[in-house]
C-alpha cells in the first residue's frame, strides 16, 4: 500500500432533515457509495466511491440527497487542470490506458447549436400539423436513377428499402455492451415507432427473433453473433467499419460481461473476452468491402439493404463516396461525440470530427459527384434533440441514429462509467442484480415517447417552415442561417449566416 | 440591393392562361385583360406573358430572346452565338414606348439553328441548346436568355402585366395558347429577368406561391446539370418537369404525382399495382415534391397543364367554354374575357387541369428521345 | 378481484413499497417525512420485500378467495369482504393471538405490537379506494394491480 | 327446507355461512343450550382477564342472525336426534323436524375421577358461564389450583396470575403443553411462566380435592397438598357426542364424518369438536378441537347441506397461543416416535427461542416456533400440500425463510395461487 493521490470526485449531501434513513440509497448504489451503519443506526456517504450517477438521488423517497462536485480546490492553472493532473495521479497508480465511456464530453463547438431554422411567415403559409397531414415517412435504400413507368405500371422493381414511420433509428448497441433489457427495451420501443434498432455487434438474443422486421444487425470486425439465420431475421444489415467515440480502435467485451445469454448470442465460449479487431481483417481497403457487401447481398438474396457505417474522420466525404461506389444501400456517419460502452479516454477526446461537417462535406461530395441520390444518408453521434434532428436533415441526411438519447431515455445519467459494469440504471451491465432494474416494458414505453414527442417536434417545426413532407427537408440548407460562424464553416456547412 | 440569380425573393402574383384546343389563334388583347383585373396581385416589379404559334415563319428555329445590359455585353454573346448556332434573324424586339416601363434593357430576339459539328457525341439537340442558355445565364454578367422554343415566346420586364403587355405589343401577336404572369416580388430592385414566365426551350411557367422545398429541389436538380441561376421557384419547377419528362422520359401524370404527391396514407389505399409505382415515385423522386403553396401554368407547344399544391394553398380556378380553357388565379380574370363559361371549378390540390391541342396525347412529344436514351442516364459506377 | 402482483424479474429490492406502505397506514399519511421523523412508532410494514440477490419481490396478503386466515380467526376479526374481495382485519377486535399467522400460507400477517397486539396485513389501501401505496410507488412496475398476471406479464 | 344446527359456536357459524353462500332462502333454526350470542371460546381467558369486555367477545356481530335469516333458539338443549322421522327433541320436548342437520355441539370437559369433585368453588374452564362463575370468587391474594397443564389450563393460570390470584398447576405428564411440545419447547413455556410467578406441580396429579362444602386446597398423588380457594379442572375436551347417542349416528369418539362432513346418516352432519373428522397427517380420522378446524368443517357441512358439492380434505393439529408475550406456533408432529422421521432443530433457550420442525420423506409433518412465529403459516402450507422441500430443506429454519427460498416455479405457482386458494 502506498499513498494514492487520488481525491473523491463528487460530495454525497445527505439532507438531515429530510432522511428518514430508509437506505433505499444503500440497497441501490452499485458502487456501495452509501452505507449503513448498524451501530449508528443511519446511513452514511463513501463520497470517494460515487460516479454522481443519481441513481440514489431519484430513488430517494424523501429527495434527501444532493451530489456536488467535490469542492477540493487545486491551485488555479490554466494548463494543468484539475483534470488533467487527475489523469496523471490515475496512470501513476495504474500503469494503464485511460478508459471511459459515453460520448466526447470535451467543449468543442456544437455546431447544431450554431445553426438557426426558418419558418414561414406572410409570404407563405405555415402548416399546422395537428390539422393538416405531417409526413414524416422515410424511406432508406438504394434508389435508381429514374423509373421505367408503361401505361401507368413500373417495369422494373426499385431496390429494397427500409421503410421508417419517423426519421430517427437507434443505433448499434452491443448485447454485452449494453444489457438485455435494454436491447428489449429498444427493440419494442422501435417495432412500437415503426422504426429500426440495431443490434450492434453482439448478435441478436433468440427472444429478439420475433422483431427482426425492425432489427438492423450488425457485421463487424469480430462477426459475432453472425450466421446465415442472424442475416436473414434482419431488416438491413450494417457492416461496421467503425464508430465516432473510437475511430480506428476495436472493441473489447470483457470476459466477466460473457455471461450464459451473451456466450449463446455471441456465439462465443462461456467468459471469453470478446475481442473485435480495429479493422475488418478482410477489409484491407474498398475493393475489399465491395466484396463483403455483395457477399452479404448474396447471403440475403438482394431483399435487404446495406448499411456502411463509418466514423466522421477528415477525408470522410471521399471516404463515404467510395462506400456509394462499392455498393452500400445505405452509408451511416457517426460523428467524433457518439458514445461507447467503453474507448480510450484519449481516442474519444481527439479523433475524429463532428457529425455536423462529416454531413455536410459528405452530401456536398455526393451531391458533386452525382450519386447522393443513389444512397441514403444516415448520421448519428450526440443527436440530442428534434431540431439536431431537423437540421440534420436540412443538411441533407436522410435519417438519424440516436443511442446516448435512446439510453438517456432509458435512464441513463451519463456518468460515464458503462465500462466498470456497474451501471446502476441496469444498462450497462450484465449484472443480474443491476439489469433488472431496467424493465423493459417501462424502458420501451419511455423510448418509444422519446420517439413520439420527437416526431411531434419535427412535425411542429417543418409545419413552420411550410413543408409537411419530411423529403422537401432534406438537403434544403435555405432552411438553415449559421450564427456565430466563420465564413469558412459556413462554407463547409454550405449554409448562409443569419441575416443573409 | 441583391437581384434574382443573387438571392432568393419570395414573391405572390396572379397568373392567368388561355388556349385553343383547335390551335386556333387570337391576338394577346384578351389575356391583358384578364391578367390586368387581378392587378391588385402584382406590385409593378414584374409582369410578363407566354405565346404560343407566334412564329409561324420560324417554326423549325429557336427563337431566342434575350435581355442585354449593355452594347458590349450584346457583342460578346453574340460571338458565342455566332460559335454554336447559324443565327438566320437577329432584330430588336419590337416595343412601344409608355411611361409606365423604365429602365428598359437591351432586348433582342435570334430565330437560330445549332451547328451539328458544335454538338458533343451523344448530346441531344435539345440539350446542347440548354447547356448553351445555362453557360450564357450563368457566365456572361449583363446577358439573359428568356425566351427559347420554336414557334413560341415569353416576353417580360419590369411593371405591371398590363403595362408590359402593351409594351411588348403583344396585340399583334396571334397564339393558340397563352399564359400571363403578374409578380408580387417582396423585395427586387426590378430585374427584367427575374420577371416570369419563366421559360426554357418550349417550356414556360408561370407560378404562384413559394415553394419550401426549393433548396431540396434546387440541390437535386444540379445534381443533373441544371444551374438555378436565378433562385426562383419558376425556375426550379421549370426543370424539375424538364428532368422529368424530356430527360427521364416520365410520363407528364406521373411526373404531377412526382411533384404534388398523393400523402402515403392515400398511397396506401391503392391497389398493388398503383401502390407499388406511387410508392417508387415518392421514394425515388423524394427530392422533387414541390412542398409549399404554389399554382402553376405549364406550357408547351402542346398544351398546358395547370396545377396546385397537394394543399391547395394557393387560389386556382379553371373554366371551360366551347374549345377554350381558361385558367387563372382568380375567377374574375375568367368572367372578364368569357362572361358564360359551359363550366368553371376549382381543381383540386394535387389534381392537374390538362388541356392538349386536338391530336396531342402528351404536353411533351418524345421526338428526340428513343427508347437507348435511358440507358444514358444510368451512371455507371 | 385486483390483487397485487408482484414481477420478481424487475423488483430491484429497493423496498421503496415498504417505505410507502408504512407511509400510507400512518397518521400523517402519505408524507415520509412526518412518518419517519415524528411518529414515534411507524406502522410496520404490510408488505415484505423477500431478497436473495439477484432475485427479489415484494409479497402481501393475497386477499384469497378462500381465505384461511378468516376461517382461523377465533375472534371474527379477520373477515373477507364479499363484494371487494378485500380480506381485513378489524383490529379492534383483534386479540393478537396470531392464528392468522399460523394459517396464512403465505406468511403475509406480521405481528403489530406497538401497542394493542393486532395482526397487521395488507388492506389494498381500500380506504383510500386508490391503487394501493406499494404499487403506486413501484419504480419499475414490478408490482401490478391488476385482475391478473401471467409469468411473463401479460394480462 | 329446513336447515337445524346444533350448536352456536366456529362451527355452527361456518355452517350457516356455509349455507347462505348456496341458500339465501331457506329457514335455517339454531339451537344452543347457552343463552347467548355466539362468542369465541378461545376468549374466555381473556375476558377472565379483562382483557376484553363481554360484548368484545362477540364472534360476529350482533346481526349476525337477522343477516342470514336463522331463528334461534338459545339456551335450550337438544337433547335427541331421530333420524328417521328427522326430528329434533329438544329439553322442553319441543321437537323440530329437519331436512338437514348439523350436530356442532362442541366438546365436554374431560374431568378426571378425583374426591371432592361436587365442592364449590370447583370449576371447569370452556364457557362463558364458566369465568362468570370464577370471577365471583377470585380476588388478588387468592388461590388456584389448576388441575392440568394444557392450552386450558395454562390459559387459565396466566388469566388468573392477571389479576393477581396464585397460581399452582398441577399436571399428569412430565411438561406443559404435552400435546403440543415436547419436553424442549415446554421447559421453555415452563420457566417463562414460573417467572411469572406460576408454580408447577409435573409428573403427579390431584388424588383430592380437599376442603368442607369449599373447596380448600387439593392433596396431590405425589404426597404434597397445595390449598387453594379455587380449582380449575381443565385436563381437556372430549367431543360432546350425548345428542347423538341413542340415535343412529354413528359414534367413534365423536361423531364420525366424511370429507363432506355428513354422518354416517344422510343428511346429518357433524362439525367441530364434536366430529371426529380426516387428519392430513395421521391419515385416519381424529377429533381435532381447534378451531380453525371447526370452522372449515363447519362451512363445508353447511355448502353440502344447502346442495353445494364441497370437500374438506381434511385438517392437522395446529395452535398458536402465547403466554406473557411469548408467542408459539406448532402444528401436527411435534415428537416424532417411530423411524423415518427427520428433525431441524435451533434451540437457544436463554432467548426462550425454538424451532424445530419435522420432517418425514422431505415432506414436513410438524413443527414448534417458540418466540419467532413470524411466516409460521408458510410452514403450514408445506405440511398441508405435502410439499417435497428437498431442494431448499437447509434453509427451513432461517429466520428470514420465506418464498424467496422456494424453487422459482413453486414460489411463482404458489404467488399466483390467490384467487383459487381452497379453504385449507
Amino acid at each position: 500500500m502506498s499513498i494514492n493521490c487520488l481525491t473523491p470526485a463528487f460530495l454525497i449531501e445527505r439532507d438531515k432533515d429530510r432522511c428518514i434513513d430508509c437506505q433505499v440509497c444503500v440497497r441501490q448504489c452499485a458502487n456501495e457509495a452509501h452505507r449503513w451503519d448498524e451501530e449508528e443506526q443511519r446511513v452514511f456517504s463513501e463520497d470517494a466511491n460515487c460516479v454522481n450517477c443519481h441513481r440514489c438521488v431519484v430513488m430517494c423517497p424523501t429527495k434527501a440527497l444532493h451530489i456536488k462536485k467535490f469542492p477540493l480546490e487545486f491551485r488555479y492553472n490554466a494548463n494543468w487542470t484539475q483534470e488533467a493532473m487527475r489523469a496523471i495521479y490515475l496512470q501513476a497508480e495504474t500503469g494503464g490506458v485511460l478508459l471511459t465511456g459515453m460520448g466526447n464530453d470535451r467543449p468543442y463547438p456544437i455546431y447544431w447549436d450554431h445553426m438557426l431554422l426558418n419558418a414561414s411567415q406572410v409570404t407563405n403559409p405555415s402548416i399546422d400539423p395537428l390539422r393538416e397531414p405531417m409526413e414524416l415517412k422515410t424511406y432508406l435504400g438504394r434508389k435508381p436513377d429514374f423509373l421505367k413507368i408503361k401505361n401507368g405500371k413500373l417495369l422494373e422493381d426499385i431496390p429494397p428499402q427500409l421503410e421508417l414511420e419517423l426519421p430517427i433509428m437507434f443505433s448499434a448497441m452491443s448485447f454485452g455492451s449494453i444489457s438485455l433489457n435494454a436491447h428489449k427495451s429498444l427493440a419494442a420501443a422501435a417495432k412500437k415507432a415503426g422504426t429500426y434498432w440495431n443490434t450492434g455487434e453482439g448478435g441478436l438474443h433468440k427472444d429478439l427473433v420475433e422483431h427482426g422486421d425492425h432489427t438492423i444487425v450488425q457485421v463487424a470486425s469480430g462477426r459475432f453473433g453472425v450466421d446465415a439465420d442472424y442475416l436473414k431475421t434482419a431488416a438491413a444489415i450494417e457492416i461496421k467499419i467503425g464508430q465516432g467515440a473510437k475511430p480506428g480502435i476495436g472493441g473489447h467485451l470483457p470476459g466477466e460481461k460473457v455471461g450464459e445469454e451473451v456466450s449463446q448470442t455471441r456465439m462465443i465460449p462461456l467468459g471469453t473476452d470478446a475481442i473485435s479487431p480495429a479493422p475488418h481483417h478482410d477489409i484491407y481497403s474498398i475493393e475489399d468491402l465491395r466484396q463483403l457487401i455483395y457477399s452479404l447481398k448474396e447471403a440475403t438474396e438482394y431483399q435487404k439493404p446495406i448499411f456502411v457505417k463509418i466514423a466522421a474522420v477528415h477525408n470522410v466525404a471521399a471516404i463515404a463516396s467510395g462506400i456509394v461506389r462499392a455498393g452500400a444501400d445505405v452509408v451511416a456517419i457517426d460523428g467524433f461525440r457518439g458514445g461507447t460502452g467503453a474507448a480510450p479516454l484519449r481516442t474519444r477526446d481527439s479523433v475524429g470530427i463532428p457529425i455536423e461537417f462529416a454531413l455536410a462535406a459528405v452530401d456536398t461530395r455526393l451531391r458533386e459527384e452525382g450519386i447522393r441520390n443513389k444512397v441514403s444518408l444516415v448520421v448519428g453521434g450526440s443527436i440530442r434533440n428534434s431540431s439536431d434532428i431537423v437540421k440534420a436533415v436540412a443538411l441533407g441526411a436522410d435519417a438519424v441514429y440516436i443511442a446516448t438519447s435512446a439510453l438517456i431515455s432509458l435512464g441513463c445519467h451519463m456518468c460515464q462509467k458503462c465500462y466498470t459494469g456497474k451501471c446502476n440504471w441496469g444498462i450497462a451491465t450484465q449484472d443480474p442484480q443491476l439489469t433488472k432494474r431496467l424493465n423493459p416494458e417501462i424502458g420501451a414505453e419511455r423510448a418509444a415517447n422519446l420517439l413520439k414527442a420527437w416526431a411531434h417536434e419535427i412535425e411542429e417545426l417543418l409545419g413552420g417552415m411550410g413543408i409537411n413532407a419530411l423529403e422537401s427537408l432534406r438537403g434544403n440548407r435555405l432552411m438553415l442561417r449559421g450564427i456565430g460562424l466563420t465564413d469558412r464553416e459556413l462554407n463547409i456547412l454550405g449554409i448562409k449566416a443569419a441575416g443573409e | 440591393m441583391l437581384k434574382e440569380g443573387h438571392i432568393r425573393i419570395p414573391a405572390g402574383c396572379a397568373i392567368s392562361g388561355i388556349m385553343n384546343k383547335k390551335g386556333e389563334v387570337t391576338s394577346g388583347q384578351e389575356i391583358i385583360k384578364s391578367i390586368a383585373v387581378m392587378h391588385d396581385r402584382s406590385n409593378g416589379l414584374g409582369g410578363g406573358f407566354a405565346a404560343y404559334g407566334i412564329y409561324p415563319e420560324f417554326k423549325n428555329h429557336y427563337a431566342l430572346h434575350l435581355f442585354f445590359d449593355d452594347k458590349k455585353v450584346k457583342q460578346e454573346t453574340e460571338f458565342l452565338l455566332n460559335k454554336f448556332f447559324s443565327i438566320d434573324l437577329a432584330e430588336t424586339i419590337p416595343i412601344r414606348k409608355i411611361n409606365a416601363i423604365k429602365n428598359v434593357p437591351l432586348i433582342w430576339r435570334y430565330f437560330v439553328k445549332p451547328k451539328i459539328k458544335e454538338m458533343a457525341l451523344h448530346e441531344t439537340e435539345s440539350e446542347f441548346v440548354v447547356n448553351f442558355i445555362m453557360r450564357i445565364n450563368s457566365e456572361v454578367e449583363g446577358a439573359y436568355v428568356f425566351s427559347s422554343g420554336k414557334n413560341m415566346g415569353t416576353f417580360k420586364g419590369v411593371g405591371f402585366p398590363e403595362d408590359i403587355g402593351e409594351f411588348f405589343r403583344l396585340d399583334e401577336y396571334k397564339a393558340y395558347s397563352w399564359t400571363a404572369h403578374g409578380r408580387f416580388p417582396t423585395n427586387t430592385p426590378g430585374w427584367w429577368g427575374g420577371a416570369h414566365p419563366f421559360s426554357l426551350l418550349d417550356w414556360t411557367i408561370v407560378h404562384n406561391g413559394e415553394i419550401s422545398s426549393y433548396d431540396a429541389n434546387r440541390r437535386y436538380l444540379e445534381m443533373y446539370g441544371y444551374k438555378c441561376t436565378l433562385q426562383t421557384d419558376t425556375e426550379a419547377i421549370t426543370y424539375i418537369f424538364d428532368l422529368l419528362l424530356r430527360k427521364f422520359g416520365i410520363p407528364l401524370e406521373s411526373a404531377i404525382n412526382i411533384v404534388a404527391a398523393p400523402f402515403w396514407s392515400k398511397i396506401s389505399r391503392m391497389n398493388p399495382d398503383e401502390q407499388k409505382l406511387f410508392k417508387a415515385l415518392r421514394v425515388v423522386f423524394s427530392s422533387l415534391l414541390i412542398n409549399g403553396p404554389f399554382s402553376i401554368i405549364l406550357g408547351s407547344k402542346n398544351g398546358f397543364m395547370a396545377l396546385n399544391d397537394r394543399l391547395k394553398l394557393r387560389s386556382l380556378v379553371a373554366a371551360q367554354k366551347g374549345d377554350n380553357l381558361y385558367i387563372a388565379s382568380e375567377e374574375s380574370a375568367i368572367r372578364e374575357i368569357c362572361k358564360n363559361p359551359d363550366k368553371s371549378w376549382a381543381p383540386k390540390g394535387g389534381e392537374p387541369v390538362i388541356c392538349l391541342l386536338d391530336g396531342k396525347e402528351s404536353l411533351y412529344e418524345f421526338d428526340q428521345v428513343d427508347e437507348n436514351e435511358f440507358e444514358h442516364h444510368s451512371v455507371a459506377l | 378481484m385486483k390483487r397485487v402482483y408482484a414481477r420478481e424479474e424487475y423488483c430491484v429490492g429497493c423496498k421503496l413499497c415498504e417505505i410507502y406502505c408504512i407511509a400510507a397506514h400512518s397518521k400523517y399519511k402519505n408524507d415520509l417525512v412526518k412518518t419517519f421523523k415524528k411518529e414515534a412508532n411507524p406502522p410496520i410494514s404490510r408488505i415484505l420485500v423477500e431478497e436473495s440477490r439477484p432475485v427479489s419481490f415484494a409479497l402481501q396478503c393475497r386477499h384469497c378467495e378462500d381465505a384461511p386466515c378468516t376461517k382461523a380467526c377465533i375472534v371474527g376479526a379477520m373477515q373477507k369482504n364479499p363484494k371487494t374481495g378485500v380480506v381485513t382485519n378489524e383490529e379492534e377486535r383483534c386479540v393478537g393471538c396470531w392464528t392468522c399467522v399460523l394459517v396464512c400460507p403465505f406468511g403475509a400477517i406480521t405481528r403489530d405490537e406497538r401497542g394493542h397486539k393486532v395482526a397487521s396485513k395488507c388492506d389494498l389501501c381500500s380506504d383510500n379506494s386508490q391503487m394501493p401505496a406499494c404499487v403506486e410507488h413501484c419504480p419499475n412496475r414490478a408490482l401490478v394491480y391488476s385482475e391478473y398476471v401471467s409469468n411473463n406479464g401479460t394480462k | 327446507m329446513h336447515y337445524v344446527i346444533i350448536g352456536n359456536s366456529a362451527a355452527a357459524v361456518g355452517a350457516v355461512e356455509g349455507i347462505r353462500k348456496v341458500d339465501k332462502e331457506n329457514p335455517i333454526t339454531l339451537i344452543s343450550d347457552e343463552p347467548y350470542h355466539t362468542y369465541s371460546r378461545p376468549l374466555i381467558s381473556y375476558f377472565l382477564a379483562g382483557k376484553v369486555t363481554e360484548e368484545k367477545m362477540l364472534y360476529r356481530g350482533q346481526d349476525f342472525y337477522q343477516k342470514n335469516t336463522v331463528t334461534t333458539l338459545l339456551g335450550q338443549k337438544a337433547i335427541a336426534i331421530d333420524t328417521d322421522s328427522k326430528e329434533v327433541r329438544l329439553e322442553n320436548n319441543e321437537v323440530l323436524v329437519y331436512d338437514k342437520l348439523l350436530v356442532a355441539t362442541g366438546g365436554t370437559p374431560f374431568i378426571p375421577p378425583m374426591a371432592g369433585l361436587e365442592k364449590k368453588n370447583v370449576f371447569t374452564f370452556i364457557k362463558k358461564d364458566d369465568v362468570k362463575a370464577i370471577s365471583k370468587v377470585v380476588a388478588t391474594g387468592k388461590k388456584a389450583v389448576i388441575v392440568g397443564a394444557g392450552l386450558i389450563g395454562l390459559k387459565a393460570a396466566e388469566g388468573l396470575s392477571s389479576l393477581g390470584v396464585d397460581v399452582t398447576i398441577v399436571e399428569l405428564a412430565n411438561r406443559v403443553l404435552s400435546a403440543i411440545l415436547d419436553e424442549d419447547g415446554a421447559d421453555i413455556v415452563r420457566k417463562h411462566l414460573e417467572k411469572r410467578g406460576i408454580k408447577f406441580e409435573l409428573n403427579t396429579s390431584v388424588e383430592a380435592i380437599t376442603g368442607g362444602e369449599e373447596a380448600q386446597g387439593v392433596t396431590l398423588k405425589n404426597g404434597k397438598s397445595i390449598s387453594a380457594d379455587l380449582v380449575i379442572v381443565a385436563v381437556g375436551v372430549r367431543p360432546n357426542t350425548e345428542v347423538a347417542e341413542n340415535s343412529k349416528i354413528a359414534v367413534n369418539r365423536g361423531i364420525v364424518i366424511d370429507e363432506k362432513c355428513q354422518t354416517s346418516i344422510q343428511s346429518v352432519y357433524a362439525a367441530g369438536d364434536v366430529a371426529e373428522g380426516y387428519d392430513l397427517i395421521f391419515a385416519q380420522n381424529r377429533v381435532l378441537p381447534i378451531l380453525p378446524n371447526a370452522y372449515c368443517q363447519g362451512e363445508t357441512a353447511g355448502l353440502n347441506m344447502a346442495g353445494s358439492e364441497s370437500i374438506f380434505s381434511g385438517g392437522f393439529a395446529m395452535n398458536s397461543i402465547g403466554f406473557y408475550g411469548l408467542p408459539m406456533i406448532t402444528a401436527g408432529i411435534v415428537k416424532p416416535e417411530g423411524n423415518g422421521y427427520e428433525v431441524l432443530v435451533e434451540l437457544v433457550p436463554e432467548q426462550s427461542l425454538y424451532k424445530k420442525i419435522i420432517l418425514k420423506d422431505n415432506i414436513v409433518v410438524g413443527f414448534i416456533y417458540l418466540n419467532k412465529v413470524d411466516r409460521a403459516g408458510i410452514i403450514t402450507s408445506l405440511i398441508r400440500e405435502k410439499t417435497n422441500v428437498v431442494d431448499f430443506k437447509e434453509k427451513l429454519l432461517k429466520d428470514s425463510f420465506g418464498y424467496i427460498d422456494l424453487p422459482q416455479q413453486l414460489r411463482k405457482s404458489k404467488l399466483l395461487k390467490g384467487d383459487s386458494m381452497s379453504c385449507w
